[in-house]
Parts: structure tokens; C-alpha cells; sequence
């Protein structure tokens, strides 16, 4: 088990070098991160060139990478112009756990990404909750009742909510429950930001807040799940172990929970399994519109002054949660299924 | 083991609702975590007694200090908690703040020769640890920005000071290789050397002091009191300040990332103050009782007119050409229809400088007819009937880039229109910043060559003084120049020479003189047509009073603001 | 004659499919005594399979649909009840067992789970008193080690043992009537064999009837005491096994054992495959519907389908020819 | 919708069906599928709309405005109201349909040739070729699409010259996100083609083929990759409407296509600020992507029924 653990992580490395390499040469062209730099005005030429000189943007690509890989505290740098390197590096590379300094804020990355985190999960987790409990609500009941006016008005729905873009969702949900429930005077939720400052961060402005995110980011999910949680309960329920079940004249109740639903808890729990890193990622164009301090916004706010090293950072750091997740997916998927033995 | 694992399998539900617990958890912790709970005006004592507000930023600041600040929102934070030389009032007038007085010819604060500027401290100043604000902070402050070692925003104009000598802890003594008006833009911001020497001395450096961030200690009439990156930061009353303190209790910084969401909050009276208010956003916010101020800050938004032998569309070497395209677009209904009347056509480049944009240049007219007569005269006219004219076998179609900000668009599309009724073809172009701004080096799209006409808000380098360098010849980019900030490849003699001299003349009269020349240059030679004022543009809640704002230093009478 | 302990009548099953209504059981009746053994024979689709798992409420609904017909077992009509009474029935009254054990077992539950939830759902017992039994049981069909192997999952078990499992589970409690789906169509024949003989012995120790569901009339000869031949949702032919193999009363039952290879027959003789195909049930049975394959075939087939009409005593078939002379009955 | 009609194999025993071809079969199966036709036919009227629509207004009066006529609810005159410089919106929406019904087939096309390619090199040649694709598919996948799609467009944004086709100029953006939605998608597709060629090439059709001499290229292009088509439209048709999303997302976050081309997408980038103002803006848009991904799930969900009856659905 351990051997095997090692083993994907071994496989999961040179993946991920290969993605670096391939993000960090996309990065070279996305825009100049100094160009902005000057705030209103366009940057003077002599801070320019010293900034680039500075922030090492003038080195070659290839150096840049390496540096950003495995820092520069072994080797001297110019830091003063001259053209002579003078002191040694202060990088220490992603590899040792230096995201690197953004270019904007000259903040860590690690601390940029670590205060945006939280939020993220906050927002992502409780959609993704919210989502898997309706969808094997939903998913279940409707493969229970297959062919039933119900099922077909469900399905229905559920295509709707599948096709919906989540900004037309976000932008529909606000019009409704904050614009037209505040015109006819009913209690009104908000739409943007994590709290009220007027109030104070707490749990209950929090969570009033977090109603339209994650109703808009559910909504597809919710879609989506449900539509496979019955597409699973369905074959599941065909199975010949379901009817030998039946056949034992087990209560309904059984044959459907134990029987059915833990075999058709492979198939999802992998799927769940396997999004979840993604969530880290956050839902760039939802919390953008909400106004959610979150990694995805984090990284609209950095991808659009050309920050290289936030936007590497927030990249890394969801290749490598969804290799992690791959493995624990897999990790979770053998427990569960007593067929598979890794040794 | 084996009952474990069916437990986990009747779980899958409840494995989610465990994460959903942790999600739970993690929310009630928030609370406590950044500060103290306490600390939240709510649960506080009985808000009446506490004056708090909320102003809305719709863009985080970076870092807070000054030496690595960058944008106009941190600078502007910095009022609040940092202290300036020498503060600007409505008039965008200066008046001494940490000095005595304005140094000055007069006054002998500045030599005959221009070189040597005097700088007397006031001997009250201090910083909220009550430490005193000395010339050493002030000399620190200079040599922190000028340090190799430390990757500041900009070195400029602290570059343009050879050396700074501290004859006492309440005079400082600059001095000059070349006499530079850029001097009125020294010193906006201080460092506090007593906190931050010991961390150079440590580090070699100031770019990871945690004071950039967190700075404990200020000199404004508020503290630094927290920052939650993407949500809010708080600033509480400075009780050491060494002025008259504030009257309000707390400033609470609230980021929200668009306009919508600010004018929702300002109306909603979430919020009492915002800025950057677009001009789309006005008539809802007035109906809703919120006040509009403007204040001039230097910006005009403009087209920058590229003209140049080897880029340019040929025609846009002819003035009377240019003059053509300034005369085309209606940027009177623009302004009157989209910006909803609240801004003017700028005539000049230093339209908010009353004093030097004197006498007073005009916008061109929109006079289509006008227009298409130069053009006519001009040799461009529509040989072949396809709409667009041409000359020598060359159409007339030019390109306009922008970002891709949505009041550009806007008049991208209808400047479309209108060049095509008089027979110009405009292709437009939009670009992020950041790749529009991208250098020659970078082949970013303005040195390309491809603009013809190139759009953006931009302001005098050093308002309210009417120093510009864009336009001077040694900022033509080339590759031996390659970051050369000359994208329209001007390099006029007559032009060059005057704006070099304006730079190093300290005398407000002469310079007026020069400026007023140049100004007219611009407006002859059409290098730059103004499309409307760009004032900063402020809303204020009905319940704060006393509010006044400056277009350099916009808090400069914060102490005097009050809740009604 | 002693009282039928399920006498069924009249059954009808229907599925209402994409393609139109697939008439998989036309009508059929039977009935099975206390203790008997009873096979039900014939092709893949005839509807055997489908016409048991309507006794026991087993076929999906919709696209299934049980449109008439009665179910007497005990003094009641199993078709008229609901789901949670024929929960009752099931498996503790009637028990199942099915064709493919490879697939009829629950890959992520352990055998003792499996075993004993019916026994504990039925017969009230603990956790300890349903494992006690499922070991009994499990040593009853043949599973060396039982105690042991009651804590693996059926992957850990071959094709044969697993049949032997679900014999084990299906007898746990006891049930007055074995419905055997097949149960050695998918295994080797040594181990068919195996089977055939272990449910032979159980049989007799339970006091129990069996309905032995089968495509393979030689399987059945030891042990069944009558035979019913299905074909195309209809009974073609009922009759003690020994009649039926003696004196095959249709067409189509003569063709089955046409396909049988015998032990008395000659080395050359050549075993005969039914021509022709079954019918297709989504067209309504119009005349007989074995008339398009049958040999004896004559007019009146095409026209009109022939009543089960008994034609000796315990004997009954479904044909307007006597097969023995080819003559119109 | 899902027709999960349970296979008569399952239900009786087994039932002889009429021998249909695949297409026969499918197109029996897609004809009952009631969403899938429902779903065709708003298709078909989107493209009427979009197409037909220019028979009513010139692109010329799609990019008409006029300030002093903005922001105008809907009327007589403008049916679907007019945008903040007065452009009428219901001829921008027949021309950014346009835009976006082109954008979306185009680079399903793209995407479809690019999955199909990597696709078949991994599944027919195996070794080192398909752990080399298939390492790459799988970096791709690793990186969540929005993200991809943004990097990419800020890393082709940089010069973007208009182009002229067919007489109409467009912003040379819609290349670009053209290619970089093809660009970003085809791994899905490439690992369904893979699948199927490694089933397939072990068939003993294939193994006929390649003992007498017929060529690689040959086989994968004659012999197997018709076999492999079902799945190959199935989801190449999903894909449409993943493309149309993705256009609207990437302009919805302002790097899309730059105006002055109209696309359904980067009609509604900045009508968020007209929330409750001109909710006009950004309704008609939204509501015909909508439908356009709506109906184009619906027609795909009967195709994947008719045709790939074994596939899952999500």
C-alpha cells in the first residue's frame, strides 16, 4: 500500500514537471507584469529597467525557470546594475516550498494563496455538499421511480439546470432574490462580498452571503451529478445481485441503501473524488461576480497584470492536488471495493 | 476492520456531510480568527457611541507602504496613516504639513541656482509611537528608495537627489546635479527609520519587512489596524497623532471587485464613501440621495496620436488630416450621452491645470462637413467609391487600440461610425493592460506601429505640476532604446526642446510661459485629442459631513470629516 | 390428490417497450403440490423465466406489467398483493436462485452478510444465531471451511461455490418452494452435475417443491417429476417426466429431445437443431406460434392457437396434430 | 433525456430483433427520443434566428448606435431594447449568434481533429507513443479549463489584427478563441478514440488487414476509425455546446472576442452592471445560450442513446 503510494507519486512527478515547464513558457507571453506597475501612469523607463532588472525578468527563460524551480540562493546575482553579480539569491524554488514573491504585491505566494484558501473552501465545499446531498436526493429518487411523471419532469429540469451558464444563473439569481425581492419588499439576500463590514464577519453574515454563490455554482453540479447518481442507481439496480436481493424479500429500503446504493458509491465517490481538487481552483467567474475573496479571483486579479508567480503558484498547486486526489481516489475506491487488493 | 469499513460504506452520504461539518467549522472559526472578535465594530460596545465608516475600494491596494506602493488606491490609503512633506488642499494647491513652510525661492528654502532645496520640519511632528519624526526619518526615507537592494515601485523623481544632508534633526537638505521641478514630488510617503533600519540591517533589504504590510507604526491621523486580503482592512484613530485627531472613531476599507457591487453597497448605505465612480453608475446613486463630487487629479482620458515616417498610416503625417479625424468624432455627444454630461471634452492635456493651460485651448468642433472639406483638400478622397478614401492607391483605414475597458469600447465603436461617414475606415482593437502597456522590447501593440491612434487616461507625470516626458526624442524606443515610453514616435524639435526646458525651470511664472507653448504645439500639431475630463469622481453618503477632497492628497482634511 | 400448494391460472405478462408490447407470458396455468418437483422447459425467450419472476413480483414496473392472472399460493393470491406483503413471501416462503452466480452474488458485501440478512429479516434472529446457521448451512452445500470463508466476499469464490452459496442462502429459511432459475446453465457440467444432485438431496431432507427452470431437457430427466414445455409466452405441453420423454405429445417437444444427446442412441446419429427461430413477441400471437417452424405443421395451425387439451392422463399438449400419427386431432 | 429503456436482453431472455444497420437503429432510436427532437427543432429555429435574421437587418444596423438612443427598454422598434450606445440588441444577438454558433462548430472541429490524431497514435501504436500522448492529455486534464482557457487567451492576445472572411470583417479574436477552445478540449475525445483502438485494433478484421500488408495509415484511417464513429459524434456534438460555454465564459470575463464582432458571450460582459437597470442586456443573451447549449444537450443526450446505448451519462 505504502510501496504503492510512492510508487503514483513517483509517476505523478514528472507530470507535473511537464506542466510547469509547459505553463511557465505560456506565462512568458501573457503580458508584461511591469507595464501596470506604475498604477495610472505608464512606467518610467529607468524603473523599468531597473525592475526588470530587479525581479530577474531579464534573464533568460530558461534561467527564470529554474530559478523558479529550485531558486537562486546558489548562485550571485546583479542586484545593483552594474553588471557584476554581487550577492546571492534569496529564492529558495518551489521545489523547497518557495512559491516564489508576487510581483504585485511583493507578498509570498504561499501567504497570497494561503489567506484565499480558506475562502474558497468555504464557498466550494458547501457547494459541493449542498450539490452531492440534493443530487443523491434526486438521483436516487428518480432511478426509483424511472419512466414516473416525476422522473420525466426531473429529468427535464435537470437538463435546463445542466445547460445553465453559471454567470446567467448568478446574474438570474441576484435579479430575483436581491433586485425584485427588495422592490417588493421581502427579505432580500445579499449579492457580493463575504459579509456586511456594518455587521461584522460573523457565521450568520457568512453563510447569508454564501446563499447565491453556491445555489448558482450548484446548479450545474447539482445537474450533473444527479443525472449520473441516476444513470449509476439505474444500472446498479439492474444488476442480478439487486434482484437476488428482491428475491430474499428484503425490505425495499435494504435492497435499495445497502445493496444498490454501495455499489453505485464506487462510481460516484470516484467521480466526487476526482473533482474535488478542482475546487481548489475555486469558480473563477462566480466569485468574480459575487465578489467572493477567493483563490479564483486571486488569480483573475494576477492573471491580469501578468503576475507570473501567483498565477504559477495557484496553477501548481491544482496539478498537484488533483494528482494527490488521483491517488486517494484510487486509495478510496480499493477500501471500498473488496475486489481490488493492491498487494 | 471489517465493520469499519461497512460503516464507511453506509458513509458516502455522511463522509460528504463530515466535510460539510469541516466547511461548517471552518466558517465559525473565521470570526476569531483575524483579530479578535471583539475587535468587530458589532460586537462591540453600543455602535452609536463608535463613529465607524465604510469606504468601498474597488481594487486592493498592494502594499501598503510607501516605497513599494504601486496604484492609486494604496497611495490614497496612505493618508490615512502615513504622512506626506507637504499636503494638497481642494485647490490642488500644496500646504506644508511635516515642514514649516513650502520651500521656495523667496523664502530661500530653494537656492538661486536651483540645486539646493531646505527643508525645515516642524519640531511636533511625531509618529504613533510617539517617537519623534526627525531628518534622519526623511533621509532614511530617500535612501531606502534608492537602494539597489531594495525592488521599490519607483525610484523616480528620489533619483533626480544627489544627496541629502541632516544638519539637525529638524532640517533637510537636498541636493540637485540639475535644478528639477520634480522636487514637489519627493517625499509623499515616509519610512520610519527607527522601526525599519534594524530590519535592513538584518535583512539587506526592506522588500520582506513586515511593516510593507502590517505597519504598526504610522503618522497620519489613523493606525493601521488590520487587512484581510480580498475583504476588508480597518484603520483606527491615531490618539498620538500630533495634529487635532479625527473626529471619526474608524475607518473600515471594505474591497469590492466591480462597480456594480460598489453602487449597490453605497446606495444600500453599506458604504459611505466610494470611489472611481463610473459615470454609468451616477443617476442611480443620486437618486438614492448619495452625493457626486469630482475633483480634478490631472487625468483627461485622450487619444494619443502615433505619427511617425516609418509607422504611421501616411495620411496622419498631414495635420490637416488629423485635424480631420479630431473634427469627426462627437465626443460633445458623448460625453453628454454616455458619460451622462458629467464631464467635459478636454481641449488640452493640462485641462485641470487652470494656470497653465492658459490662454485656454479649445477642443476641436465636431464639424463632420469641416472634416471631409480638409480631407478633401488634404488629396484623400474616395477614387474607387467603396466607402473609404484613398490616395495614391492607399485607403485610408487606421487603427485605434485601447484596453479593453467598456467606456473605450463605447467610443471606439461610435468614433467607428463616425470616421466612416466621413469616409475613414477605423479598425478597432482592445488589449488587457498589461499587454497593451507591454514595451517595445515586448513588441507590445503600441510600438508595433499598427495604432495610428492609441487610448488612454493619463495625467501630467508629476501633477499638479505640468512636467511630461512621453514625447521627448531620448523616449523614442529603438532597440537600443528598448524602453522607451515614446509610442507615437514624435520626435518634434520645437517640442522636444521646450519640454526640456520646462523641466528644470522652478520659476511657476516662466514655466508658464513654456507650458502654455507646448500646449498649443499639441493642440496645432494635433498629437493629442482629448475625449473627456477624467476627474477622480467621488460618491459620499449624505451622513458624512465636512468631507473635502483633493486631487493629490484626497483625504487631506480626514481629521475634520464627521458622521451627522 | 393433495392440495396445490401455488396453483397458477391465467397468467399474463406484458412489457411495454420502445419497440411496442412484448407479449412475453400469454395465459399461462399451472399448478405445483407440496414436495414436487416441477421443470419448466424451453428455448432462451420463451417467457419461463419471466413467468416466475412474476410470481414473485420481481419484474420491473413499469416497463413490466403483470396484466392478468392469478397466483394461489397457500389460500392467496400472490399477484394481489402489495410490495410489502410479497416482501414477506419472498425468500422465506418461495426463494429464488439464479442463473448466473458470478453476478447474482453483491461484489462489496461478505457472504455472511448476505447469508444472513434474509434470516434475520425473516426469522428474527441475531446477528450470532443467523451466522451459526449460515455455517450449518454453508457446510450443508458443500463449502469446506465454512466459519472462515463466511468472512469473504464472493470474488474470493469460484463459478460452482458460489452456486452452492446461493442455494445456501436461498434454503436458509426454510422455504416450502425452490424456484431455480437455470442454476447450472452457466457452470461446467461436471459441476452442473454437482448441483443437480445437491438440490436432489436437499430436497428430500426439506420437504420442499421446486420449480426447475431449464433449457436443457437432460438435466431434468433425474430429477424432476413433471415436466412443463414452454413456448412463445404459451404451455405447449405438460407431463409426468417419464410420458414426456416416452410419448412427447408436440411438435416442439419432439424437436427438444431431437437435440438431446442420448446415451442409447447410436454413435452416428446426428443431433437435430430446431430450424428457424422464435417468434418475434412484439407481434400479438396470431394461430399457433410454433406453426412456422413446426413439421406437422397444417392449415388450422396459422389460424387459430391451440388450447392445452389433455390428451392422456397427466398429459397435456397444445397441438391440432397428434404427433404420434401427423393426423388433425 | 435518458432514455434508459432497459434492452429486451434484459427483460425476457432474449428476443431476435430485425437486423438494422447502426444508423438505421440510431435513427429509429433518436426519432422516439422526444427531448432530442424537441431539442432539433429549437436548433434549427436558433439558426433560422441567427442566419435567417440577417435577411431583416444589415450587419451595418447591428453595429449602428446612436448615444442618444441608449439603454432603451424593449419596444416596437427595438424588440430586445437597445445596449448602452445605443446598438439595437436583437440585431446584435442575430449577428453574435452568428458568431457564436461559428465559434462553437468550428472549434469542435479543431478539437475533434486533434483528439481523433492523438486519439488513434496513442490507441493504434501503443508504447512509448501513447504513454508520451497520453502523459500530455493527461497534463492537460490536470489543469482546471477556465484556467487553461485564460492563460491561452492572454498568451495569443497579444496582436490580434482584424480579418476579412466572406466579405466581413471580424475581429481576428474569434481565431484565436477559436483555436484556443480546440486547443483546450480535445482530451476527452482523444482518450474515447484511444479506447476504442485498442479494442478495436486486436479484432481479427484488423489482424487480417495488417497479415496482408495493408498500410498504418490505411488501417486506422479505412479500417477502424469508421467503427469508431457513434462515440466520436456523440460527444463531438456535446462538445458544441461546451464551445459555445466556453466563448461566452472567456468573454464574460473580457478576453474573449473583442468587439466590434458581436458573440452572445461578450454581449453580456458588461451587462452585469445593468443588473437591475437594463436587465434587457443581459437576459436576451444569456437566455439563447441557454437554449443553444440546451438544445444541442438535448439532441446529443438522443444521439448518445441511439448510438452508444452502453455509454454513461453525466
Amino acid at each position: 500500500m505504502v510501496r504503492y503510494i510512492v510508487k503514483r507519486l513517483f509517476q505523478g512527478l514528472p507530470l507535473l514537471l511537464v506542466i510547469s515547464i509547459t505553463l511557465f513558457l505560456l506565462m512568458m507571453n501573457i503580458g508584461d507584469p511591469i507595464a501596470t506597475m506604475g498604477g495610472r501612469t505608464i512606467t518610467r523607463q529607468s524603473d523599468r529597467e531597473r525592475l526588470t532588472r530587479q525581479l530577474g525578468l531579464d534573464k533568460p527563460i530558461s534561467v527564470q525557470y529554474l530559478y523558479w524551480l529550485i531558486g537562486n540562493d546558489w548562485t550571485k546575482v546583479d542586484s545593483d546594475g552594474d553588471g557584476i553579480p554581487d550577492n546571492y539569491g534569496t529564492r529558495h524554488g518551489i521545489l523547497r516550498g518557495d512559491f516564489g514573491t508576487s510581483l504585485v504585491t511583493r507578498k509570498p505566494v504561499t501567504e497570497l494563496i494561503g489567506e484565499r484558501i480558506p475562502n474558497t473552501l468555504l464557498l466550494m465545499v458547501a457547494s459541493e455538499v449542498v450539490t452531492v446531498f440534493f443530487a443523491l436526493l434526486f438521483g436516487i429518487y428518480s432511478a426509483l421511480r424511472q419512466y414516473s411523471v416525476m422522473d420525466n419532469i426531473m429529468t427535464a429540469l435537470l437538463f435546463i439546470a445542466y445547460s445553465m451558464p453559471i454567470f446567467f444563473v448568478s446574474l438570474m439569481s441576484m435579479y430575483i432574490f436581491a433586485v425584485l425581492f427588495k422592490k417588493w419588499g421581502l427579505p432580500y439576500l445579499p449579492t457580493v462580498g463575504m459579509f456586511d463590514p456594518q455587521v461584522g464577519k460573523t457565521p450568520w453574515q457568512i453563510f447569508i452571503h454564501m446563499i447565491l454563490p453556491v445555489f448558482s455554482l450548484s446548479v450545474t453540479y447539482f445537474a450533473a451529478y444527479s443525472r449520473y447518481i441516476r444513470s449509476t442507481m439505474l444500472e446498479v439496480l439492474s444488476q442480478d445481485y439487486v434482484r437476488t436481493a428482491r428475491s430474499k424479500g428484503l425490505p425495499r429500503r435494504q435492497v435499495v441503501y445497502i445493496h444498490a446504493l454501495k455499489n453505485a458509491a464506487l462510481p460516484i465517490v470516484t467521480v466526487i473524488g476526482l473533482d474535488l481538487p478542482f475546487l481548489l481552483g475555486g469558480a473563477v467567474v462566480t466569485e468574480r461576480i459575487f465578489a467572493w475573496p477567493g483563490m479564483g479571483r486571486l488569480f483573475l486579479d494576477h492573471v491580469s497584470r501578468s503576475d507570473l508567480p501567483v498565477v504559477m503558484g495557484i496553477l501548481m498547486l491544482v496539478a498537484t492536488a488533483v494528482v494527490v486526489f488521483q491517488i486517494i481516489t484510487d486509495i478510496i475506491y480499493a477500501w471500498l471495493d473488496p475486489r481490488i487488493r493492491f498487494d | 476492520m471489517n465493520h469499519m469499513k461497512s460503516v464507511l460504506f453506509l458513509m458516502v452520504v455522511a463522509m460528504l456531510l463530515l466535510s460539510a461539518c469541516g466547511g461548517g467549522s471552518a466558517a465559525t472559526s473565521v470570526p476569531e480568527q483575524p483579530g479578535d472578535a471583539t475587535e468587530v465594530p458589532a460586537t462591540d460596545a453600543p455602535a452609536s457611541e463608535k463613529k465607524v465608516v465604510t469606504f468601498s475600494w474597488t481594487q486592493e491596494f498592494t502594499s501598503l507602504s510607501p516605497l513599494y506602493s504601486t496604484g492609486w488606491f494604496t497611495a490614497v490609503t496612505q493618508q490615512f496613516w502615513n504622512c506626506w512633506a507637504w499636503n494638497y488642499d481642494e485647490n490642488n494647491e500644496p500646504y506644508p504639513y511635516l515642514v514649516t513652510e513650502m520651500p521656495s525661492f523667496e523664502n530661500g528654502g530653494i537656492s538661486e541656482d536651483g540645486l539646493t532645496i531646505t527643508l525645515h520640519l516642524r519640531d511636533d511632528i511625531k509618529w504613533s509611537d510617539n517617537e519623534p519624526i526627525t531628518s534622519e526619518d526623511f533621509r532614511f526615507s530617500w535612501a531606502m528608495n534608492i537602494d539597489p537592494k531594495n525592488i521599490v515601485s519607483s525610484t523616480y523623481p528620489e533619483d533626480l537627489v544627489t544627496s541629502i544632508d541632516t544638519p539637525d534633526a529638524q532640517t533637510v537638505v537636498l541636493h540637485f546635479d540639475t535644478p528639477s521641478v520634480a522636487w514637489q514630488s519627493l517625499f509623499t510617503g515616509i519610512v520610519p527609520a527607527h522601526i525599519l533600519q534594524p530590519v535592513y540591517d538584518a535583512e539587506g533589504t526592506l522588500d520582506n519587512a513586515e511593516w510593507n504590510n502590517n505597519p504598526s507604526v504610522g503618522c497620519g491621523p489613523y493606525n493601521f489596524a488590520e487587512w484581510e486580503s480580498g475583504s476588508y482592512a480597518r484603520f483606527v484613530r491615531n490618539d498620538n497623532y500630533f495634529d487635532a485627531p479625527a473626529k471619526i472613531d474608524e475607518i473600515f476599507i471594505r474591497f469590492v471587485p466591480d462597480d456594480t457591487a460598489q453602487t449597490t453597497a453605497l446606495v444600500a448605505g453599506d458604504a459611505d464613501l466610494g470611489a472611481f465612480i463610473p459615470y454609468s453608475e451616477v443617476p442611480r446613486l443620486k437618486e438614492a440621495g448619495v452625493e457626486i463630487m469630482t475633483q480634478p487629479s490631472g487625468f483627461n482620458e485622450g487619444i494619443f496620436l502615433q505619427v511617425s515616417e516609418d509607422f504611421s498610416h501616411p495620411a496622419m503625417l498631414d495635420v490637416n488630416v488629423r485635424k480631420a479625424v479630431a473634427m469627426s468624432i462627437d465626443f460633445d455627444s458623448f460625453n453628454q450621452d454616455v458619460n451622462l454630461g458629467l464631464v467635459k471634452t478636454p481641449g488640452s492635456f493640462w485641462d485641470a491645470l487652470p494656470y497653465y493651460n492658459d490662454p485656454p485651448v479649445e477642443p476641436y468642433p465636431y464639424d463632420p462637413e469641416g472634416a471631409k472639406a480638409l480631407l478633401d483638400a488634404a488629396g484623400w478622397v474616395d477614387s474607387n467609391e467603396d466607402g473609404t478614401r484613398d490616395k495614391d492607391g492607399v485607403e485610408f483605414i487606421i487603427q485605434h487600440g485601447a484596453t479593453t475597458r467598456e467606456v473605450r469600447q463605447e467610443l471606439q465603436a461610435v468614433a467607428q461610425q463616425q470616421l466612416a461617414d466621413v469616409g475613414i475606415e477605423l479598425e478597432i482593437l482592445n488589449f488587457d493592460a498589461d499587454l497593451f502597456f507591454a514595451t517595445y522590447a515586448d513588441a507590445g501593440p503600441t510600438y508595433s506601429g499598427e495604432l495610428d491612434l492609441q487610448e488612454w487616461s493619463d495625467t501630467p507625470s508629476g501633477f499638479p505640476d505640468p512636467d511630461i516626458y512621453y514625447w521627448l526624442c531620448s523616449e523614442v524606443p529603438s532597440d537600443d532604446n528598448p524602453s522607451g515610453t515614446n509610442s507615437f514616435y514624435i520626435c518634434d524639435e520645437e517640442l522636444d526642446a521646450l519640454i526640456q526646458e520646462q523641466a528644470s525651470q522652478l520659476d511657476p511664472a516662466e514655466r508658464q510661459e513654456t507650458v502654455s507653448k507646448i500646449n498649443q504645439i499639441f493642440h496645432d500639431k494635433v498629437y493629442w485629442i482629448g475625449a473627456w475630463q477624467d476627474p477622480d469622481v467621488w460618491a459620499v453618503s449624505s451622513r458624512l459631513t465636512g468631507v473635502k477632497f483633493s486631487g493629490v492628497t484626497p483625504f487631506f482634511n480626514i481629521t475634520e470629516w464627521d458622521i451627522k | 390428490m393433495t392440495s396445490a400448494l401455488l396453483q397458477v391460472t391465467d397468467l399474463q405478462t406484458r412489457f411495454h417497450t420502445p419497440e411496442g408490447i412484448v407479449h412475453a407470458v400469454n395465459g399461462i396455468s399451472f399448478h405445483i403440490n407440496e414436495g414436487e418437483t416441477v421443470a419448466i422447459v424451453g428455448e432462451s425467450g420463451c417467457g419461463k423465466s419471466v413467468s416466475m419472476m412474476s410470481l414473485l413480483k420481481l419484474i420491473p414496473t413499469p416497463p413490466g406489467e403483470i396484466s392478468s392472472g392469478t397466483a394461489i399460493y397457500r389460500g392467496t393470491d400472490l399477484l394481489q398483493k402489495s410490495e410489502r406483503e410479497m416482501e414477506d413471501i419472498r425468500g422465506k416462503d418461495i426463494a429464488m436462485i439464479f442463473q448466473d452466480p458470478m453476478t447474482s452474488l453483491n461484489p462489496v458485501l461478505t457472504l455472511g452478510r448476505q447469508l444472513t440478512e434474509s434470516m434475520r429479516e425473516h426469522l428474527g434472529f441475531t446477528k450470532e444465531q443467523a451466522e451459526e446457521r449460515a455455517v450449518q448451512m454453508l457446510e450443508q452445500v458443500g463449502i469446506p471451511d465454512a466459519r472462515r470463508r463466511i468472512n469473504e466476499y464472493p470474488h474470493q469464490f469460484s463459478g460452482g461455490m458460489r452456486q452452492r452459496v446461493m442455494i445456501a442462502m436461498a434454503l436458509s429459511c426454510a422455504p416450502s418452494l425452490l424456484i431455480a432459475d437455470e442454476p447450472t446453465t452457466a457452470l461446467d457440467v461436471t459441476i452442473q452435475a454437482q448441483i443437480v444432485e445437491l438440490v436432489a438431496r436437499i430436497r428430500e431432507s426439506l420437504h420442499m417443491a421446486i420449480i426447475w427452470i431449464t433449457h436443457d431437457l437432460g438435466v431434468v430427466a433425474g430429477m424432476a417429476d413433471r415436466v412443463i414445455v414452454m413456448y412463445a409466452g404459451f404451455i405447449v405441453e405438460e407431463a409426468d417426466v417419464n410420458d414426456l420423454y416416452d410419448s412427447p405429445g408436440h411438435p416442439y417437444t419432439l424437436a427438444l429431445l431431437a437435440a438431446l444427446p442420448r446415451i442409447d442412441r447410436r454413435r452416428d446419429h446426428h443431433l437435430k437443431s430446431i430450424a428457424g427461430s422464435p417468434p418475434n413477441l412484439l407481434v400479438a400471437p396470431h394461430g399457433c406460434p410454433f406453426a412456422p417452424r413446426c413439421e406437422f405443421v397444417i392449415e388450422k395451425c396459422r389460424q387459430e392457437n391451440p388450447p392445452l387439451i389433455q390428451i392422456e392422463k397427466n398429459h397435456s399438449s397444445a397441438c391440432w396434430v397428434d404427433v404420434k400419427t401427423g393426423a388433425p386431432r | 433525456m435518458n432514455n434508459q429503456t432497459p434492452t429486451l436482453s434484459e427483460l425476457a431472455d432474449d428476443l431476435i430483433t430485425p437486423p438494422l444497420t447502426l444508423w438505421q437503429l440510431g435513427w429509429l432510436r433518436f426519432r422516439r427520443h422526444k427531448m432530442a427532437l424537441f431539442g432539433g427543432v429549437i436548433l434549427i429555429l436558433l439558426f433560422i434566428f441567427a442566419f435567417g435574421g440577417a435577411f431583416l437587418y444589415t450587419e451595418k444596423y447591428a453595429n449602428f448606435n446612436d448615444t442618444s438612443q441608449r439603454l432603451l427598454a424593449p419596444s416596437a422598434e427595438h424588440p430586445f431594447g437597445t445596449d448602452s450606445i445605443g446598438r439595437d440588441i436583437l440585431a446584435r444577438t442575430i449577428y453574435g449568434g452568428q458568431i457564436s454558433l461559428f465559434i462553437g462548430l468550428v472549434s469542435v472541429i479543431i478539437e475533434t481533429i486533434l483528439g481523433i490524431i492523438i486519439g488513434a497514435l496513442a490507441g493504434y501504436y501503443g508504447g512509448v507513443i501513447d504513454a508520451i500522448l497520453m502523459r500530455i492529455t493527461e497534463a492537460m486534464l490536470n489543469i482546471p479549463t477556465i484556467f487553461l482557457l485564460i492563460v491561452m487567451a492572454k498568451f495569443f492576445g497579444g496582436n490580434v489584427p482584424e480579418i476579412e472572411i466572406a466579405g466581413r470583417v471580424f475581429s481576428g479574436s474569434v481565431i484565436v478563441i477559436i483555436v484556443i477552445i480546440g486547443a483546450t478540449s480535445w482530451m476527452y475525445l482523444a482518450r474515447i478514440v484511444r479506447a476504442e483502438f485498442l479494442s478495436l485494433k486486436e479484432n481479427e478484421f484488423i489482424l487480417a488487414a495488417r497479415a496482408t500488408g495493408t498500410s498504418n495509415s490505411q488501417i486506422i484511417f479505412y479500417h477502424i476509425l469508421p467503427n469508431t464513429v457513434a462515440p466520436i459524434i456523440v460527444s463531438s456534438t456535446l462538445s458544441v455546446a461546451n464551445a459555445i460555454l466556453a466563448e461566452a465564459y472567456i468573454s464574460f470575463l473580457g478576453l474573449g472576442v473583442m468587439p466590434p464582432t458581436a458573440t452572445w458571450g461578450n454581449m453580456l460582459e458588461s451587462s452585469a452592471k445593468y443588473l437591475d437597470s437594463a436587465p434587457w442586456l443581459w437576459f436576451f443573451p444569456g437566455m439563447l445560450i441557454l437554449l443553444t447549449v440546451l438544445s444541442i444537450n438535448f439532441i446529443g443526450d438522443g444521439m448518445r442513446d441511439a448510438l452508444d446505448p452502453r455509454s454513461r451519462t453525466i
